[in-house]
């Protein structure tokens, strides 16, 4: 072989099928042009450990799969989807279009589980510290793409255009405005005026569909490439373990099998809920007509909803600064509990979060049934 | 109106059969398709090298099986008895009366399973292993002659075939058209859970080279159901009464019409199912090491969300009978609604269950929601009839009962005009509008009256029925128009009588 | 030795063939499952244009504009495009006025039909008479009704 | 709207009871071969049902007085436990099928009434069913708590039987039915207000003592048959002093039921017909299976064990009989088994028996194979 082609490295020779079967053949071929087994090598080296909370390691994926659920039936959606006649184009969508209405509720459904997952992930990390130094950076962004869901699912909640979506959309975005010195300011960018009108489906339609996504497959990659590069956080007491005792499953091929028929799995979950609670489409949108009796905002938006509700009138700003300072509190987590095994300050950390989880659970399922 | 009915709130009657039925089929049929595995299982640690090895994990397997097939699958089905009983006693008392003895042998079909799993498990470490293979063999034979029995009484229910209540022609019932194609689907379906639920078991191996090859056999249960499915779901399909496939078909087709069909949408679960199950048991072949207990139970669960889906399209397929062409959801026999007299008799006055004393219009509404409409429907929980009824007037009301059972999923309804007005009234209280029975009826004869002139004036001078603003006089038009087939210019006509 | 290495490959081989015969049947399954995004993307069956009355209303032309022998122009129906000219003999007619040849729509220039796209011509009864047009353009009745055009279909007795 | 007068004679025709038409579809056989089909297999579910509900109630009684000496005992009650249950629910069905085809529109019209309760029997069911098993299989690890896990099986169980106990007691009462469904139409209603009810329940019960207390004899005969005579005297002894006590119980409730009875119906009991002939056998074979197990108790081989519990069963066949005819006799004026019409099947019997006969036949044979095997193990377990 002439200089122009890389040689294929040794430890790759014997990696690869024999130089006899095709896919052997075509595999040197590649490598002599693209000299990627480093790469490869290295995302090989990932390995997760098996413990008895080593369960929780799926929920990151299980996530991500439904992520690439909503890329894939918003893409179909898109296709009949019209923002200058939303409700009209959602109606016939559901009305005409062949399983229009089996793939809108695929995309409400796979919301909702999305972002209960994410909640579910989130605290799971949290409460196994994975997010001590190193890990700091991958906490970080693991917030932001939390963020970002959120945001997808208070946008696309209103593209339907109908009654409910309407309402709700205009509670969400007043509480924004609340917010002192920049609240109007926002609230008005995001609603294109004064009220939520065909104006708002204008700016939260591209929201919706380009620039949240984006954001999120480009933070999503970050945090992937983080944890490949630092290898899957180890609980304490797996840490403990004598070195023998500690087993590991290599990412790509063992975790990752195990992970795909839990992702199948899941998609049948989808459909089955699609079928049994298909979304429904109320009548258009009138801003003159009542709010429909008993509406409120999806169950992921009951918290702040509900905090509001406790701190009437003057004490509503009381209501704000807690909802602000909670994010931020979330933020700060990595930078005071930092050492390992676990000393005061962290158990401090995670009894503040036990509180948090309860207080979060609570306001949801008040919300839900008041 | 023969049995009382059980006014369940939010759930109804209908639903709590669905419940323990559909959680009575995951056993079941885990129990059937486990016994079969275990059987097979028994042969093949027979013939290999470390069949010791293979045997110590059956006894797991085997224990895990009894306690989840006993406790469980037996009660359930027991449950099922007990629940169709109160959801529809006039079904039940018909196919007990007639299947009394499948039922009876259907009942020493499960004691014989229960005895030989006992003397198979508690024998384990006694007997000798040929005798083990037979307890085994046989376990499987005898749980596969109960599916046989009770699938005859099952299937009869969807598709009665020559069987009617004059012949009483038992053979022509157990073994009706669906008889066929549901057993051999089931049993594909049971050899699959079978091995999924021995992958179950088998992820807790320790031992990496056991595992693999235990897992492995596992899988290959799975590949007669992916295969042999589809033609029998396609045969089932030639089978179903025109009604029900009706119902499936006027989800696709139809779809273009109005939205999807709920049978379609559960129909489409059991295939995407059908599907993932498939593909999982490829990724778990490809690399059986890697199969964790979680992983296994998210496959045995992807198999339950198929089963529900497909009992589901099976029992809305039956829409509005229990028995299908013979006796309705609401206990009405087909035979008396043909004739339309008998519909028409005040419903309180011939229904064995009523008020004791003389109920308001309200009341009587309440009462002919009861003894009519809660074998299926709720007010405010599962097919709640206060979502349904929101957009409702006087009027719709009155007129909806007459036409309801021509879309072909409602039962006819049956009482005397006063009695629609009075279940109009009620449905309406639901939502707190007061409208009394007497004046809804004012209404609707008003109305009536009203179409019923317009239909006389029609009728003697011929009126068009929209009077048009002006008649356009342009003779190209009238030229085209055929002349009427009594040799009458039509449009001439008019012209006369309007000068 | 050779023998636990001829099995392996053996077993190996069946295994293969067992994966063969697995992935294939689950991309079968999946072609099932995936029916209803294919019914979701291929098209949906365009609403007939004539509608139920057999006749539809043609936009952007009055009575007016081919009053005169000679006179005519171009209108559409739904998002059909048609012409509509009175002959020089005083007889109203109507075609689509989608080219045959490659789809843009013709102009009536008063004693002939022309297509500016490639030069393709036709005569007054809607046959191609030069350039590429390979066939003649349809025919469609036309009337006037209370001040309105109508087309509908031609059916075959009426031809030009 | 509907005239009164039309609605007020209604309720006078339909002073009596609510009874639902005949089926169309009859009797597949004379009804007597039914009445038959459901002592037998009756009278079996009873004996199960006794035998586990009495060895829950003597396993807790032997549990909360601590004392070690008991505890072959206990293990063997706790033992059979699950397996008791197993039989009790498959023993249950025949007759609770024959019931149903015999006596079907009393039995819905009154299952229905209560059908809450009637529903709520599967998940107690599996509650027993899962505790007994729980109890089995955590005995050895995990000591404490036992107590509690047998204590919430028995009360399920108890639980479960007191609802039977109500919904056979209404189905005999028509009358009470369309007053019942007018006011309690949710299903939630129950028989409380029936004056035989806790005594009829009670004497369900009570037999259980006495029926588990016989089958310690007859384990304690095993036990001394494979060579384990201390256990098996100990089994003995203890067996020996419950049976006494358990038919002193069931006597008395026996004495409280005929007491309670409407005048009408005690008065067809005791009034020299079949069902005093029955009534008394009943009574004659409990005596005698009594005798025989207390004298089993001393002696050695199993034969005399065997032939108590068999005589115990004859009594509880004359008992379910004679119970039978009593609701035959509270149906009077409403309904009686000439009504139904008889649309014969008796190619359908035929196979059901020849099912039956080569079921039981079968498991007798794989029972012989699988059972010396088993008992060599116990033998060998000194």
């Amino acid at each position: 072989m002439d200089d122009r082609f890389v040689p294929v490295p040794k430890e790759a020779e014997d990696r690869l099928p024999p130089e006899s079967s095709a896919s052997g053949k075509l595999l040197r071929y590649l490598l002599r042009r693209l000299p990627v087994w480093p790469l490869i090598a290295f995302f090989a080296k990932k390995k997760v450990p098996q413990h008895k909370h080593s369960a929780w390691y799926t929920l990151g994926g299980i996530a991500m799969f439904f992520f690439m659920v909503q890329v894939i039936t918003g893409v179909l959606l898109m296709i009949y989807y019209n923002p200058g006649s939303p409700w009209q184009s959602v109606q016939r969508i559901v009305m005409e279009i062949p399983f229009g209405g089996l793939i809108r509720s695929i995309h409400h459904w796979s919301a909702n589980l999305m972002i209960l997952t994410l909640c579910l992930h989130m605290f799971s990390t949290f409460f196994m510290k994975a997010y001590r130094p190193p890990r700091e950076i991958t906490w970080l962004t693991g917030l932001a793409l939390f963020g970002i869901t959120l945001t997808l699912g208070f946008s696309g909640y209103l593209l339907p255009w109908d009654d409910l979506s309407f309402f709700a959309t205009r509670i969400g975005i007043s509480e924004m405005d609340k917010i002192p010195i920049i609240g109007p300011w926002m609230g008005g960018i995001l609603r294109g005026g004064p009220d939520v009108t065909v104006e708002t489906i204008g700016r939260f339609y591209p929201l919706h569909v380009v620039v949240l996504p984006l954001a999120l497959i480009g933070i999503l990659g970050l945090h992937l490439l983080l944890i490949q590069v630092q290898g899957v956080s180890e609980p304490d007491s797996f840490r403990a373990l004598p070195e023998e005792k500690k087993k590991y499953h290599k990412f790509f091929s063992e975790f990752l099998f195990a992970e795909i028929p839990i992702w199948l799995f899941m998609m049948g979950i989808l459909v089955l809920l699609s079928a049994m609670f298909p979304r429904g489409l109320m009548p258009e949108a009138d801003p003159g007509s009542a709010a429909p009796e008993g509406i409120k905002p999806e169950w992921y938006f009951m918290v702040p909803f509900q905090m509001l509700k406790i701190f009437p009138g003057a004490l509503e700003f009381v209501g704000m600064v807690i909802m602000g300072l909670l994010p931020l509190a979330f933020v700060a987590v990595p930078f005071i509990d930092r050492n390992v095994p676990e000393d005061a300050r962290g158990r401090l950390v995670a009894r503040a979060g036990i509180a948090v989880v309860l207080v979060a659970v609570a306001f949801t399922i008040w919300g839900w049934l008041s | 109106m023969n049995y009382p009915v059980w006014d369940l709130a939010f759930l109804g009657s209908g639903l709590v059969v669905a419940i323990i039925a559909t959680i009575h089929i995951f056993i079941s049929h885990f129990a059937i398709g486990g016994g079969i595995f275990l059987w097979v299982a028994e042969w093949w640690s027979g013939r290999e090298p470390d069949g010791a090895k293979i045997r110590e994990w059956l006894h797991k397997y085997a224990t895990f099986f009894l306690i989840y097939t006993t406790v469980f699958g037996a009660m359930t089905g027991v449950g099922i008895w007990f629940a169709i009983q109160l959801a529809s006693a006039e079904g039940t008392s018909l196919l007990i009366h007639q299947f009394v003895f499948v039922w009876a042998s259907e009942w020493v079909l499960f004691l014989g399973e229960l005895t030989v799993l006992y003397l198979y498990y508690y024998g384990w470490k006694t007997n000798s292993p040929r005798l083990q293979l037979w307890l085994a063999g046989l376990y499987a034979l005898i749980s596969w002659g109960s599916l046989f029995a009770i699938n005859g009484i099952l299937t009869f229910m969807l598709t009665p075939g020559d069987w009617n209540t004059q012949n009483l022609d038992i053979a022509a019932g157990f073994f009706n058209p669906g008889f066929w194609p549901s057993l051999f689907i089931r049993t594909l379906v049971m050899i699959l859970l079978g091995g999924l639920g021995g992958m179950v078991i088998a992820s807790r191996i320790e031992n990496e080279e056991l595992k693999e090859k235990t897992i492995r056999f596992c899988v290959k249960f799975v590949i007669p159901a992916a295969i042999l499915t589809p033609f029998f779901a396609v045969w089932y399909w030639t089978v179903l009464p025109a009604s029900a496939s009706k119902l499936i078909e006027g989800g696709v087709v139809g779809v273009g019409g109005g939205r999807m069909e709920a049978i379609t949408a559960y129909f489409l679960t059991a295939v995407v199912a059908g599907a993932m199950i498939v593909l999982a048991s490829t990724v778990v072949y490809l690399k059986p090491k890697a199969l964790t207990m979680m992983t296994a139970i998210a496959i045995f669960l992807i198999g339950m969300t198929g089963i529900t889906g497909a009992e589901f399209v099976r029992e809305m397929a039956r829409k509005p009978f229990v028995i299908h062409g013979v006796l309705y959801s609401n206990s009405l026999w087909k035979n008396k609604a043909a004739d339309p007299d008998y519909l028409a008799q005040p419903y309180l006055e011939k229904a064995k269950w009523h008020p004791s004393e003389m109920p308001s219009s309200l009341e009587r509404g309440e009462w002919l929601f009861r003894l009519q409409c809660i074998s299926c429907h709720t007010r405010d929980g599962y097919r709640a009839m206060k979502k349904r009824t929101a957009s409702w007037s006087g009027n719709f009301g009155v007129k909806w009962f007459e036409r309801m059972h021509e879309q072909g999923v409602m039962p006819p309804f049956e009482g005397s005009l006063e009695d629609r007005a009075a279940l109009t009234e009620y449905l309406l209280s639901l939502h707190g509008k007061k409208e009394n029975a007497a004046d809804i009826l004012k209404a609707v004869e008003a109305e009536l009256n009203a179409e019923k002139t317009k239909m006389i004036l029609q009728e003697a001078g011929r009126v068009p029925d929209a009077i048009p603003p002006e008649i356009p006089d342009n003779p190209e038009a009238v030229k085209d128009v055929p002349a009427d087939e009594n040799g009458m210019d039509v449009q001439k006509d008019n012209k006369e009588v309007l000068q | 030795m050779d023998n636990s290495a001829s099995n392996d490959k053996i077993k190996d081989k069946g295994r293969r063939r067992f994966l063969a015969l697995s992935g294939g049947l689950g991309l079968l399954w999946l072609g099932a499952a995936a029916y209803p995004v294919y019914k979701f993307i291929s098209p949906q069956p365009v609403p007939d244009p004539f509608g139920e009355e057999g006749r539809a209303v043609v936009k952007k032309l009055t009575p007016a504009d081919c009053v005169r022998p000679g006179s005519g122009g171009n209108g559409s129906i739904g998002n059909i495009g048609v012409i509509v000219f009175r002959t020089p003999e005083g007889e109203l007619r109507a075609f689509t006025s989608k080219c045959t040849h490659a789809g843009c729509n013709v102009n009536f220039t008063g004693e002939k039909i022309v297509c500016h796209c490639h030069g393709g011509q036709y005569d007054l009864t809607g046959k191609n008479i030069s350039g590429p047009p390979p066939k003649p353009l349809t025919q469609l009745k036309v009337f006037e009704e209370n001040g309105v055009l109508y087309v509908a279909p031609l059916d075959k007795t009426e031809k030009a | 709207m509907i005239n009164a007068s039309l609605f007020a004679n209604l309720l006078t025709v339909a002073a009596g009871a609510p009874i639902p038409n005949t089926d169309p579809l009859g009797y597949g056989i004379p009804p007597l071969i039914f009445q038959l089909l459901s002592y037998l297999t009756f009278s079996m579910h009873l004996m199960a049902m006794n035998f586990t509900v009495g060895g829950a109630i003597l396993f807790l009684w032997l549990h909360f007085r601590k004392n070690d000496a008991s505890l072959p005992i206990r293990r063997y009650l706790g033992g059979g436990l699950p397996l008791g249950m197993s039989y009790v629910v498959t023993l249950g069905i025949p007759p609770l099928l024959f019931v149903q085809v015999l006596y079907g529109q009393m039995f819905y019209s009154s299952s229905i009434l209560i059908a809450a309760h009637w529903i709520l029997i599967i998940p107690l069911l599996i509650t027993a069913y899962g505790h007994f098993y729980l109890h089995k299989l955590t005995r050895d690890k995990r000591k404490k708590r036992q107590g509690a896990i047998v204590l919430i099986g028995l009360i399920a169980m108890l639980l479960i039987g007191f609802f039977y106990s109500n919904n056979i007691t209404l189905s005999q009462t028509p009358e009470k039915w369309l007053s019942m469904y007018a006011s309690k139409p949710h299903g939630m209603a129950l028989n409380l207000s029936e004056p035989t009810l806790f005594p009829r329940f009670l004497l369900f019960i009570t037999p259980a003592i006495a029926v588990s207390g016989l089958g310690i004899i007859l384990a304690g005969a095993f036990l001394t048959r494979w060579g384990r005579e201390v256990e098996g005297a100990a089994f003995k002894a203890f067996g020996k002093s419950v049976v006494p006590l358990g038919l002193l119980l069931q006597a008395l409730c026996a004495l409280w039921v005929v007491a309670v009875l409407p005048e009408r119906i005690s008065a067809y009991v005791l009034s020299g017909n079949t069902a005093t002939l029955l009534l008394v056998a009943g009574v004659v074979l409990v005596a005698l299976a009594m005798i025989l197990a207390l004298v089993a108790a001393k002696s050695k081989g199993i034969l005399l064990p065997m032939l108590s519990s068999v005589l115990a069963y004859a009594a509880i066949f004359c008992h379910a009989a004679m119970r039978d005819m009593v609701r035959l006799q509270y149906l009077v004026p409403h309904f009686d088994l000439s009504q139904v019409p008889l649309k014969a099947q008796w190619g359908m019997f035929g196979i059901f028996v020849v099912t039956l006969v080569a079921g039981l036949a079968l498991l007798i044979v794989l029972m012989l194979k699988v059972f010396p095997g088993m008992a060599a193990a116990a033998a060998a377990k000194k």
